[in-house]
């Protein structure tokens, strides 16, 4: 426990780069592995992932989305928002004290790691949230609109999010136990998918003659390098490299194994054969749903949030897609953001040392009880699902006034690629 | 002259290819294609959602011959590419008026 | 020496968590980042490296193998592979003291790092070590027989073999010198390929009409990825970041350039034309070749081990499949089996400080001359061998009992993406 | 700044291998990561980058170059160029006295990290410089040329000029800023890659039909790649795990982010659609150009420095392409060449301590003033340029001598996959 | 009997494909064309360099059928296919001597 | 009415188009397929292992022109298409007895 909320007591107990002595190199050597790593699920990882999943005439606008949201994201991180999530303000967000990343020397530490390396790995988390949101509107949304749409979400979701949960703001002072990023990343994007589908509608051939996939050995290439990537995400959220970070990747990768399994088992007893995109899928649920737990959480925890994680988000893919008929493209909502709620209330749970195999490394600061932190965390799913959802919605209203969401039916027709990018995928 | 168009199963492109080949048959044009017909596609499922695949992958074989030798190819290529099982193909014979070798300009027969 | 025996000697000198000092945090970031490298070698490496050499209505189950294999393995580790590799017990398995990750905390300490750390850094090797099987009966297996096959081989052969050599066992003990898997991984992956290829038999167009590769690209994409990899695999073997690590990769690394140039180079002058197949296979040799020796030898010795690699490995591949017409369709046994063959025994010789340039670091403990060193090698070599060779047999005749190996013939023609998993890998 | 430039006045200052204390773990971990990062940027990073834009019938002959420079240069690194580079020697080149990496043990360090991960890690800068010149004759030359010209451009123009600027030569010594090589190696490659287009000459097709980019995946997948493997070439370049490092790799990011959507802009605003291959384009010019000043700017710099860097290299690429009609196939001069002379230079300008938001972190040693700061990094500019232009026209014309620079007609229009090769790229 | 052959826009393959299916007709055989017509291609841009495509990505239909159903076929495929736009595609009518169905060797119009 | 098919080197494509356009035909239809002819296929080599590739890839360009162009368009092609090697392909004439463009129904010549 102790280890795992390193991060937290860390923003609430210390005054900013109050202390300067030497970072220690080798948390600093992890620190900075973490980025690269949590770097490559976005680049190229998961603009594969989603890339192979659409229609071939749409393949590079997808990954023209991720990598433009990496790029203005990262701007505007370095801008103020890294100020807004992290430097010191009030319970809802931060100053801007930090913008422009102002008095970040070499010598300034975060805890044992420089405040560079600590500024540039929460600035890659900055990065893939909104890009899992693109799943939700691929195949029809214009690129402007995406990129308008990405900056303000970034702005006024994703920043305040970040401060309320690791920037010592109220849901960290509460103490809820989010190691990774449940509430602030997979909720957020979640939701803000699912009113992304509603708003943006469908595409024009949803359910009736959609194209499947075009490429699914690039999906499972990315799915690969995702899981490669989130033992950066999940272990690099330790912000340092020791048994808590170790631990962290354990399970991690345990629930992602067991997610796999769930999700092959229930397809192949379902529709009778396991394929290779129902299993990735289930590797994603059980990273998703580990990430706001991987700190708090022992192995056989990380087995049961894994299985479980495999079998709630293949059932809410289904209720989504086939029974609700909601065109959240890939997915993003009944994935991440399923994953995401009950991966956080489940932190709680299964954070309790009375498990016996199935304990974890105790509750959160100045909690007591598993009913007291199971209310914490559902405090936690509540605020941010409904604040990601409420503005999300209002963005997406803004960003149509402002531009349009969508591109007209035969751009839709001839493909993102050429009607906005005037690329192809392919020439062989 | 003849245009001999057949529509098989990929994998007995080889075999028919051979059996042309026997009765010297040696100049022939291949092409991927989409069948729908007796033999009916699959279906595909991706996170639970369905896709109907109508189509089935074909390969479509062109061979012009000389009026004489279509008999014996219609026989060479039901030999080779028939297993009796719905989708086996068709074969449609249509006139062609003449032929041109490129490189030399022959005309006719002589430039198959 | 002393370094390259780190982790032999631990586990032999000391009780099980017995110090629970803090972990060295540089020691503990390069362990972690080696994980998340081996892990990077099976998913997406292996998978892409394999796939792209089948045909492409065969990549998906391909790269389905690999993720099920990799899932499945996870979790069996956990219940209780891991206990049989490394916890107590005699010269030929461990006990299940450690079953669950039993024990396991965030201040366990294998040594200088967290044993979660140790746990999941070897848990990447058990997951690649029946991936690599997949490559000998690509193209025809039952998803249900591989599957069946995977779980059983890595609980009978690869768990306790991992115990003789690594866990405390008789072949460790002897002072076999095996780095990072010589005999533990490429031999018994290879012999066991060599045993599929014969029992599961040829697929059916063999050799008279077998299609070439269908992505090269994806191979040599992979083959770049497996490179990479091995960096973590080889050089996380030290446990440790230190000058043995950084000398266990900087000798991988030459002799996999060695390989890679020695296969081109038999390539061009046998068959006039040198191949991008062919140099990225010549690396996987010089890999595979250097990976028991790597802690052991120097850049001298490196050289001569890939050289020798590429040469031997190229001239099995051809005794193999053109001339004894064995259809390991990915040529595991002639790369990964006999690479490991001739890399455990020139470990032993290459390990000799009195080669002048071609000097290593010294024998294995108690170890006094060079012929004393070549017959624990060659007992190395052939206990492990026949171990898998045997066992191999008898799980496959017994997965061939329970569910079938084969799929049949319409399902062999129209490929197994389709009839296994009702999925393409491409519709461009 | 100290930080900032261990490196150098470690090479000045130290007696080789003087000390032998135990390196520092962290620093080792980091440097032992960044070196499969560097890896990894040229396999499969570059090559897949490279591959995607050439026409399909091409691209495994790109991906064989990639893969046959890398093992070619690491065996000459360890036979003599390691030495040629770093051994002492005169101000232009090292001497013989670390060949086949004599005297290289455990136990030899380079500052606080082992010397075998010291040569290894600068080993994959060698690979990947003359990797990068491969863009330029792409499409057209022979295998036998290119590994030839390769093999002599690293020893004659790479090995020596790194002697100069890092290996305790003049230039290093004069004060110059070349972080993590501006000069070494972007402005080396780039401008042989001029010379190598105009001395080649242009594909037989261009400018009238030449193909356009086969596969626009394949290249955005390299670029995510080379976006993370470039954290471990500049943060690597601190040599160890620390706040230098740290603000390497976040100043690297910030460039990086900011050469891309300049890039994006220039091309909606000139053309009227963004395009993928621009914003990665943008994103490499981005890289390149930060890459001589990452450790002596800041934050604030670093965007100017991306953003000035997109749109110098926007209009070069316009320049020698469409009004020159050079056919620098890949646009390897307009993006390294012109990217490391205006990097190389701004890294002078922007080190100042006294520009407000854009400061840096000082100037070279022993240097007073911004005017001699960019005199110095004139001189540097220069001297790499005009060398490696003459020294690489030489060394072309003595291939084509040798063996002839380009393939037949014929084999032009058949391709090199198959000519040169014998394989294809894709059977899909 | 008669081979129809219509050159149409991709997306409406399937729309076609059913309106044939009204008209019972079941077997097709369908293959990915490039056109060039007046319906121009575009221009791509990659580094600023231009690439004029002159192709238009199109599908080919082909139908052989009893004569008594080509104008059926025909107003079908219209129907189905037209949009009013350049590029809505062309069909063209040939004449087919015989079919053989490879499964069973009937001949004429009972192979189709 | 008349269908002219020709099967040339893919590299060809341009020109034989761009001679095609000098005699004012502008719509056609290209298919890429493999050939099978005089001109051989080649050897790859897997890790030693060989494959034998008998087809060659040829590019199948497809025009219906009035019969007064037949002659003409031969022409033009012949010239364009060939380079006086193994390989350069074949054309073939066949009769068709209507086209009809989809958008506007017309029949005959004025559909082309
Ligand atoms: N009337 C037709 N016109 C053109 N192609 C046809 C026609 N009927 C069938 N085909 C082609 O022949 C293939 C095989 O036909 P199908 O009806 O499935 O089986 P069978 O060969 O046993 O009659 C189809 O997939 C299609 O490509
Ligand atoms: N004379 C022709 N011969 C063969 N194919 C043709 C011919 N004219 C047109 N086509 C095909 O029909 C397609 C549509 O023709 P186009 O002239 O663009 O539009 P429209 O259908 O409105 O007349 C072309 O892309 C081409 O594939
Ligand atoms: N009898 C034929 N029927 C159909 N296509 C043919 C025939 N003969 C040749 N072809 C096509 O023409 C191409 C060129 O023919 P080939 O015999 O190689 O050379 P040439 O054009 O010099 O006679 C072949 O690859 C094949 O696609």
């Amino acid at each position: 426990m102790k280890r795992g909320l390193t991060f937290l007591s860390l923003l609430v107990a210390l005054p900013w780069a109050a202390y300067a002595g030497p970072a220690d190199s080798g948390d600093t050597a992890w620190i900075l592995t973490s980025t690269a790593l949590v770097l490559f699920m976005t680049l190229p990882g998961l603009a594969l992932f989603y890339g192979g999943l659409v229609g071939s005439k749409n393949v590079l606008s997808v990954l023209m989305q991720c990598f433009a949201i990496t790029s203005l994201v990262s701007l505007l991180w370095l801008a103020g928002l890294y100020s807004v999530a992290f430097a010191e303000g009030n319970g809802f967000m931060g100053g801007f004290s930090k913008a422009m990343f102002a008095g970040m020397g070499t010598q300034s530490l975060t805890g044992t790691i420089p405040e560079a390396a600590f500024a540039l790995f929460q600035l890659t988390f900055a990065v893939i949230t909104p890009a899992l949101i693109v799943g939700a509107f691929a195949e029809r949304m214009k690129f402007s609109a995406m990129l308008i749409f990405s900056g303000l979400w970034v702005a006024v979701v994703y920043a305040p999010v970040t401060h309320w949960v690791w920037g010592g703001g109220w849901l960290g002072e509460m103490g809820l136990l989010d190691f990774a990023g449940g509430t602030v990343v997979h909720i957020t994007a979640g939701v803000a998918a699912l009113v992304a589908a509603l708003v943006v509608g469908p595409r024009r051939t949803f359910p009736r003659t959609s194209t499947p996939p075009h490429n699914m050995t690039m999906t499972v290439t990315g799915a690969g390098m995702l899981w490669v990537g989130w033992f950066g995400f999940n272990g690099g959220s330790a912000l340092g490299a020791n048994g808590s970070s170790a631990m962290a990747m354990l399970v991690t990768h345990i629930s992602a194994a067991a997610g796999s399994l769930a999700w092959m088992a229930l397809e192949w007893r379902k529709f009778g054969k396991p394929s290779v995109l129902g299993i990735v899928t289930g590797m994603v649920a059980g990273l998703g749903t580990i990430t706001p737990a991987c700190g708090f959480v022992g192995p056989g925890g990380a087995l049961l949030i894994g299985l479980i994680a495999g079998v709630v988000c293949f059932n809410a893919t289904n209720l989504i897609k086939v029974r609700l008929k909601i065109d959240d493209s890939l997915d993003v909502f009944p994935v991440h953001g399923v994953g995401g709620i009950i991966g956080t209330l489940m932190a709680g749970f299964f954070a309790s040392t009375e498990l016996g195999v199935f304990s974890g490394f105790g509750f959160g600061k100045g909690i007591e009880s598993l009913g007291q932190q199971l209310m914490v965390q559902a405090t936690g799913v509540l605020a941010t699902g409904v604040y990601a959802g409420v503005v999300s919605f209002g963005l997406f209203k803004l960003t149509d006034a402002l531009v349009g969401l969508r591109v007209d039916e035969e751009q839709e027709v001839m493909g993102l690629d050429l009607t906005q990018h005037e690329e192809r995928g392919y020439i062989l | 002259m003849k245009k001999i168009e057949a529509i098989i199963k990929p994998f007995v492109l080889d075999p028919v290819k051979d059996a042309l080949k026997e009765i010297e048959i040696y100049g022939m044009t291949v092409t991927e294609v989409k069948g729908f017909g007796q033999q009916k596609g699959h279906t595909e499922l991706y996170r639970g959602a369905e896709y109907q695949i109508d189509f089935v992958p074909k390969t479509r074989i062109e061979i012009v011959v000389p009026d004489a030798k279509v008999e014996a190819a219609i026989e060479a290529i039901c030999q080779a590419a028939g297993s009796g099982k719905i989708g086996d193909g068709k074969i449609f014979v249509s006139p062609v008026e003449t032929a041109i070798r490129i490189r030399t300009g022959e005309r006719g027969e002589s430039a198959l």
